[in-house]
């Protein structure tokens, strides 16, 4: 019961999405419709219930004794207050929901971001190594893109940006190209073991 | 001073300066428009006035810098070409984003809200959400992202499907627009193009060259490009002068290190 | 207000910054901080833009169909609940194998049929042949079922160098991409902040 | 000015709506017959006309909704045509007329309403013919490859071999290994649960040679499987003693708090050799730069290609994509994730064979297949 019904329910609902795409019926098209309504639901509940489980988890850390309480107080009252902000006030042009997110969470974020930008840096004097012949081209790839994408590449008239531009339209493109048709096979092969109930990851613990 | 020993805030402080410097005394370094950005521009120029378009803001605060200028300037265009625009999002904080900049610069134009541009919101299952608007926009999201129910608004009686639109740009800094590709595109042939954060770009290219994508601008230097054909200078064109010393500098870095490893190695 | 916002922000950004000297809680805060704070922003969003008017507004309109989609957010969150966390995998179910029937008419004509015909679009020429090749060393790279050998392997061999080239190039745009990013940033800090900028 | 006087007969017949069109000495016989098309999402309708081409007249195919008196000019008539009215909605009922014109473009005698058909929906659409067939066969593949009893070999990977070189190199410097999957998943994700899989051989294999093996993990369901997989690997070697389960610790789970964490780790015990595998986000640079940084033999493995091009230039080995999966089926020996491996491999050979039978038909004017393929 535990494992056989949400079996049942993926095949069930995996060739029945199959099915309705070979059939314009009436009835295909509105039993399409109400799943895709019902995966929309579904998703957010869970996003829901991820949010609960942050809290929780939080909770505990702050009931617990050590230096970690205080980051975890920290994240339990900005989460409060966000959602304070959003459920009492708006989530409008000119909220209180919107200014937080515009001065707080969005300047922060893009602050972590950023950080990679001086690890780039310190990785390319002391990790980016030609140690072998593919590494060396990709390196030489690289360094090309980058100077081939800036105003300065463009300026040196050697005709360093076509040659950037080639790379990445013809042989980059049939590498990805190729990763693609390999991926998008898999992919398949995975997708009909899901639905025939042969791959459970999915249901949690192993098959 | 060896590489085992080099302590890396050096590096720091080497990028930042970098990056600082021609933010303070600018070069003024101009970019040439590529032919990536030129058929993005003719793409948009060749659409009838009135025409709608959908702009999804598939991206996260953290690439904002990046893919803002981007999203800035076909907003711009689209509106100088009088072309109606509906505005969603399939990640939360694309939302606000898309939001924010939509408000902003339709309010600098009188665009009227409901008429000629609307906000649909978020969705957070992108795939159920792209194959639900093939079938009805209405059914889809019933409200707008403020909670007005979206029969009360003219433009969504115009639209029903992605049949009613021209285009649909996703603003994306990860893989939403291969989602547009297979799901929206492979299954309603609605036409699709992407402006993107360079991370992106080489993902993406085949699907450009397949034309399953109509047209990809990338990065700051896409969107510093874009203005140039526009004709204004926004911050695109402002950081492509820290983006040229900031390359020079990694382009050199990389350099010197890998000759001090190489003479280092020769070395017993 | 604007000015509140401009130095909470740089005030922010500064605090993440300090992780480049070394970790330190300064920097631990702010990063729980911005946590706390996403996650509520995206159940806000998540709960006013999708949860209310698929669900709510349809159940208080007497629509049927709104309490199918109620049942469904509720077994979800039995999650919560240790002897009928197992109902979750209901809608979990759901999910799962919808998304699998829909993903496969969808991988296959966009990942393989549409990259295979893009590849033999009117008359071959240069680029053409040389992007088939690509494809096809890349390929044969990824075979695992034949042991590498004579021409199989230096075709395989090939196909790694046309992946160098892939690689090399997603690696010049990410730079890219990082140093954008932290052109943004100190665009604010020294213009928006310090008002230091032309 | 017209020279010919010509007099419009209209027959109906039967189903086919045959017009005789008389012009002074002769009669023009043509007929017009409008079916449902079949098997398609009910768009579509299928025109036939029939006329003689030698006709002293052009003829026009109209159409208009029944009850409507605006018509659409579809289409010119010259001789016999097999046409398809498309993007109609379903289920609306149209009436098709023809008219007539004489030589010099004047005139314009109309048949009237000749045909009244709706389009219907049928049960499937032709249009995805191909579609079905490919999958139905790729189904049949994969399903083959799945239960089929014989071996199926898989070729050694590089980064893989590799990996014993690093543990004898562990023990050789009385140095530890370090493994991370990786901040960017749960264990839910296939990359990770196959870096679990490898782990688990690796902890084999450690516990064999006696080498220390310490995984600082970001999550605690990773860090719990991981020493599950770790003390039955100790068993099955023989050595439960060498098991520990302080090596495999939760650490954080923030990102750049859990790369900072990792640093410190190589600052201090100096590692002989990292090993990079599973689901990698932004801090797979931190982490290789500063394995780098300290010296240790590094091999990574990742399907994110962003993290792989900085892994290939700061690690030593790298296991590309798919190189991932099939290391773990070459080690665990899973029928499904060999199979799976099977399949796909057959399914290349046939791309493969594909893409040059089309570029070298195209290449000799023959474009069959692309042209098949661009109609999917």
């Amino acid at each position: 019961m535990r494992r056989s019904l949400p079996l049942l329910l993926v095949g069930a609902f995996g060739f029945a999405m199959l099915v309705q795409y070979f059939t314009p019926l009436p009835a295909g098209r509105a039993i399409y419709g109400r799943v895709l309504e019902w995966m929309q639901v579904i998703f957010a509940a869970g996003l829901v219930l991820g949010g609960f489980n942050y809290a929780r988890t939080h909770l505990r850390k702050v009931g617990r004794p050590g230096g970690d309480r205080v980051y975890s107080a920290l994240a339990l009252a900005a989460l409060i207050l966000m959602l304070a902000a959003g459920f009492m006030g708006g989530i409008e042009r000119g909220s209180l929901f919107l200014w937080l997110f515009d001065n707080v969470q969005v300047p922060l974020q893009q602050t972590v971001f950023s950080l990679l930008a001086f690890f780039v840096a310190s990785a390319a004097f002391r990790g980016f190594r030609a140690r072998s012949v593919e590494a060396a081209l990709l390196l030489c790839v690289a360094l090309l893109v980058m100077i081939g994408r800036i105003p300065v590449g463009e300026m040196m008239g050697i005709g360093l940006p076509e040659s950037a531009r080639w790379l990445v339209d013809v042989p980059a493109v049939a590498a990805k190209r190729g990763i693609l048709i390999g991926i998008g096979l898999g992919s398949v092969a995975v997708a009909l073991r899901v639905m025939l109930g042969i791959e459970r990851a999915w249901l949690g613990g192993s098959r | 001073m060896s590489l085992a020993t080099f302590d890396r805030r050096i590096i720091f402080g080497v990028i930042f300066l970098a990056v600082a410097a021609p933010l303070i005394v600018p070069i003024g370094l101009v970019s040439e428009v590529s032919p990536g950005t030129q058929q993005f521009y003719d793409l948009i120029e060749q659409l009838p006035e009135g025409s709608v378009i959908m702009l999804s803001f598939d991206c996260e605060a953290s690439s904002w810098p990046e893919i803002g200028p981007v999203a800035d300037a076909l907003v711009r265009h689209a509106m100088r070409r009088r072309l109606k625009i509906i505005g969603t999002s399939f990640l939360s904080e694309g939302t606000a984003l898309g939001y924010d900049l939509l408000t902003r610069l339709t309010r600098q134009t009188g665009m009227p809200y409901g008429a000629d541009w609307i906000y649909l919101g978020f969705r957070p299952q992108y795939i159920a959400a792209m194959l639900g608007m093939g079938e009805s926009i209405q059914t889809e999201f019933p409200e707008d992202y403020t909670g007005r129910p979206l029969d009360s608004l003219p433009l969504s009686r115009q639209v029903r499907t992605y049949a009613d639109m021209a285009l649909v740009v996703s603003i994306a800094d990860d893989t939403m627009p291969q989602y547009w590709i297979e799901y929206a595109g492979g299954r309603y042939g609605v036409k699709i193009a992407t402006g993107l954060s360079a991370v992106m770009v080489t993902t993406f290219t085949p699907y450009l060259d397949s034309r399953q994508l109509a047209a990809v601008i990338g990065g700051l230097k896409g969107a510093a490009e874009y203005e140039r054909r526009l004709g204004i200078r926004g911050s695109g064109s402002r950081g492509m002068d820290a983006q040229s010393t900031a390359h020079l500098a990694i382009i050199l870095l990389v350099i010197v290190g890998n000759v001090a490893y190489f003479a280092g190695r020769k070395k017993p | 207000m604007t000015a509140i916002g401009i130095w909470m922000a740089a005030i922010g950004t500064l605090a993440i910054y300090s992780f480049l000297y070394r970790d330190n809680p300064i920097y631990r805060a702010a990063e729980q901080i911005l946590v706390g704070l996403s996650v509520g922003y995206l159940l806000v969003i998540t709960i006013k833009t999708t949860l209310v008017p698929k669900v709510a507004t349809p159940i208080l309109a007497g629509d049927i169909w709104g309490i199918a989609a109620a049942i469904w957010v509720l077994l979800m969150w039995t999650r919560i609940l240790p002897r009928f966390g197992w109902l979750a995998r209901l809608p979990l179910a759901v999910i799962v194998g919808a998304g699998a029937g829909l993903s496969i008419p969808a991988m296959l004509k966009a990942r393989v049929l549409s990259q295979m015909g893009a590849m033999l679009r009117g008359q071959p020429g240069f680029d053409a042949w040389v992007g088939a090749l690509g494809v096809i060393s890349t390929l044969a790279y990824f075979y695992f079922t034949r042991p590498q050998k004579g021409a199989f392997k230096a075709l395989a061999r090939l196909g790694t160098w046309y992946l160098m080239i892939f690689f090399g190039a997603t690696f010049g745009y990410t730079i890219m991409s990082r140093l954008s990013l932290l052109i943004g940033r100190t665009d604010f800090l020294l213009g928006t902040w310090l008002g230091l900028l032309p | 000015m017209r020279r010919l006087q010509i007099l419009v007969v209209l027959a109906l017949l039967t189903l086919a709506h045959t017009s005789i069109f008389a012009q002074a000495d002769r009669l023009v016989r043509v007929a017009l017959k409008i079916s449902d098309y079949p098997f398609d999402d009910g768009t579509r309708l299928s025109v036939l006309w029939d006329a003689p081409e030698d006709s002293n007249f052009g003829f026009v195919l109209l159409r208009g909704a029944e009850g409507d008196v605006k018509d659409t000019v579809l289409v010119a008539l010259q001789g016999p045509l097999d046409y398809v009215d498309s993007g109609l909605p379903p289920g609306t009922r149209y009436r098709y007329e023809v008219a007539l014109f004489d030589k010099g473009g004047a005139g314009g005698w109309r048949i009237p309403a000749v045909a009244v058909v709706a389009p219907e929906i049928n049960a499937f659409d032709r249009a995805r013919l191909s579609e079905l067939v490919i999958i139905v066969l790729l189904f049949a593949v994969i399903l083959y490859g799945t239960f089929r009893s014989k071996e199926i070999f898989v070729r050694p990977i590089a980064g893989l071999c590799a990996m014993e070189e690093a543990l004898g190199r562990a023990v050789e410097m009385g140095r530890p290994v370090l493994f991370s999957a990786g901040w960017g998943a749960q264990l839910d994700k296939p990359t990770t649960m196959a870096a679990m899989n490898i782990f688990g051989w690796l902890a084999g294999k450690s516990a064999e040679y006696g080498a220390r093996l310490t995984f600082p993990a970001h999550d605690a369901v990773i860090m719990t499987a991981a020493q599950e997989a770790a003390h039955d690997a100790a068993q099955q070697a023989g050595k439960p003693e060498w098991y520990r389960p302080d090596e495999i610790y939760y650490v954080t789970g923030s990102q750049f708090g859990y790369a900072a964490a990792l640093d410190g780790v190589m600052e201090r015990e100096r590692p002989a050799a990292n090993l990079w595998l599973g689901t990698f986000a932004a801090e797979a640079l931190i982490l290789s730069e500063t394995g780098n940084h300290v010296g240790a033999m590094q091999i990574a493995g990742t399907d994110s290609t962003i993290q792989l091009a900085f892994f290939l230039v700061t690690c030593d080995y790298t296991l590309i994509g798919e190189e991932v999966f099939a290391a773990s089926g070459y080690l665990t020996r899973d029928r499904l994730v060999l199979g799976g491996l099977w399949a796909q491999d057959l399914f290349k050979v046939v791309v493969t064979a594909t893409i040059l039978a089309g570029l070298i038909g195209a290449a000799l004017g023959w474009h069959v297949i692309g042209d098949w393929l661009a109609g999917i």
